[in-house]
């Protein structure tokens, strides 16, 4: 029912380990904690949905933000993603044109 | 006919009440398991939606969503926001436009913007119908052979 | 007020509905996890009467619950064979006459025999009340501060 | 959401694991399992509910039902039972005065 996250370092990157259902309810937890991300001045994110179980339009517009926040400082927003039911929702909104997604954390903070 | 009805006030908490009916709903009539995902998602963004309007537009009265069984699923999900009467593609343009001024994502939303909730139901359900009128808009959601 | 209003075809499958829409909401409104059970068990008990009654009367209208949460929650339940109009204690026994005539406990039925549902609500809810009339019957049942 | 059964012999006693809903949806299953086993000359049955996670008043009708059904063929029928969840059920509608309710199906087939 809730919402799960977990932020840690790796290399030049910040990742946010999401766990649960990102909807209506847990989407603004989320937003708060890019936001205070972007805040703090992390611009390069990567977003682990490995253990969400649900993912709605709220929960996608929260994305779309943070990328746009990362992006007015030139930073990048990245998601790691292998779930086909989240693969197939990025890709009815456009979305995997948007988001660079990858399979592990360690490919997605490569470079 | 109309086997199950649930009436929702307008507050995003409900938008969950009807995700878990309409999933209900979706084992009760027989929905492959992979398809019931799709209940629950699709479900809850039309829900979501018209929760939206309904706040956005300062409507106290409840969003209705009827269900009906049998050899799949129909889901109609009702708000009350009234809009220039269109069907179809027409209807869809119509939300769209109507939720144009709508404040960005980034505020506090009960639902995501219109043309993701839009692609969502599209993409989802295996049939989509939307109507807008004076009385408010309606979409239709279908899967298998209901009704 | 009523925040979220069900209602649901008299037969059996629905129950199930009612329960998990009893449970989302005794959780929305932060209801203890352990009397969560209690509103589960008990709204399904006061539905599963609503529709056999109907069943049995071969009323095809729909059983209506109405959820309204906050502080705890409130449950209401209305089914519409008409009954001598009673209240409290009284009501029950009205109820209690009135399924005596039905088959044993044996035969297919929707709900269990009538005493142990009205054990049942006694025993899982806070607050009980119940109403009959030419109307029908309306089971109210209560936990924490609601309304 | 469904119903499971398992039927074995301990002793002279035929014992019924059941496990997930007995509910107005599930309890014609039980029922049928119940008649099958006293048409068979079963009279002895111990009905192991630890498997079980929701109880309803169709459920204690199909016990009360075969408890009736063994009774007249001089037997019994015993329950299996230490989740307090289910023991308050029994106990609110006056159940456990009815059933001999046990900790253990070990306990159940004794004598
Ligand atoms: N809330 C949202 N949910 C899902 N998709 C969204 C959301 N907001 C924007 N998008 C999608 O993200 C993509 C980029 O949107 P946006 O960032 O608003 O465009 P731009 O970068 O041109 O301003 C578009 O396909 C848009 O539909
Ligand atoms: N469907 C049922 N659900 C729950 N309790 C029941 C049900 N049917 C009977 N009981 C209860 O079981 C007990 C014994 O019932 P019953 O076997 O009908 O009595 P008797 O043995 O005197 O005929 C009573 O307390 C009764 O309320």
């Amino acid at each position: 029912m809730d919402l799960s996250l977990l932020t840690y370092e790796e290399g030049d990157w910040t990742v946010i380990a999401v766990g649960g259902e990102i909807d209506v309810y847990t989407a603004p937890k989320l937003r708060d904690a890019l936001v205070d991300l972007v805040n703090k001045g992390r611009y390069h994110l990567v977003v682990d949905v490995e253990q969400v179980d649900f993912l709605d339009s709220t929960g996608l517009g929260v994305l779309v933000g943070g990328l746009k926040r990362v992006r007015a400082n030139d930073g990048g927003l990245r998601i790691v993603c292998t779930q086909e039911r989240l693969l197939k929702i990025f890709r009815i909104t456009g979305l995997t044109k948007v988001f660079a997604i990858h399979d592990t954390v360690a490919a997605a903070t490569e470079t | 006919m109309t086997q199950v009805r649930l009436d929702v006030l307008p507050d995003a908490a409900y938008v969950r009440v009807a995700r878990l009916v309409a999933v209900s709903m979706a084992r009760l009539s027989g929905v492959d398991e992979e398809v019931v995902e799709d209940v629950r998602l699709a479900v809850g963004e039309a829900c979501g939606r018209a929760v939206a309007a309904h706040l956005q537009h300062g409507l106290v009265e409840p969003v209705s969503l009827s269900f009906e069984g049998g050899r799949g699923l129909a889901a109609s999900v009702v708000d009350r926001v009234g809009l220039p009467a269109a069907r179809g593609h027409d209807a869809v343009a119509v939300l769209l436009a109507a939720s144009a001024d709508r404040p960005g994502a980034d505020v506090d939303l009960v639902a995501g913007d219109a043309p993701a909730v839009l692609a969502l139901l599209e993409g989802l359900a295996q049939q989509v119908e939307v109507r807008t009128g004076a009385d408010g808009t309606m979409v239709d959601l279908r899967w298998g052979t209901a009704g």
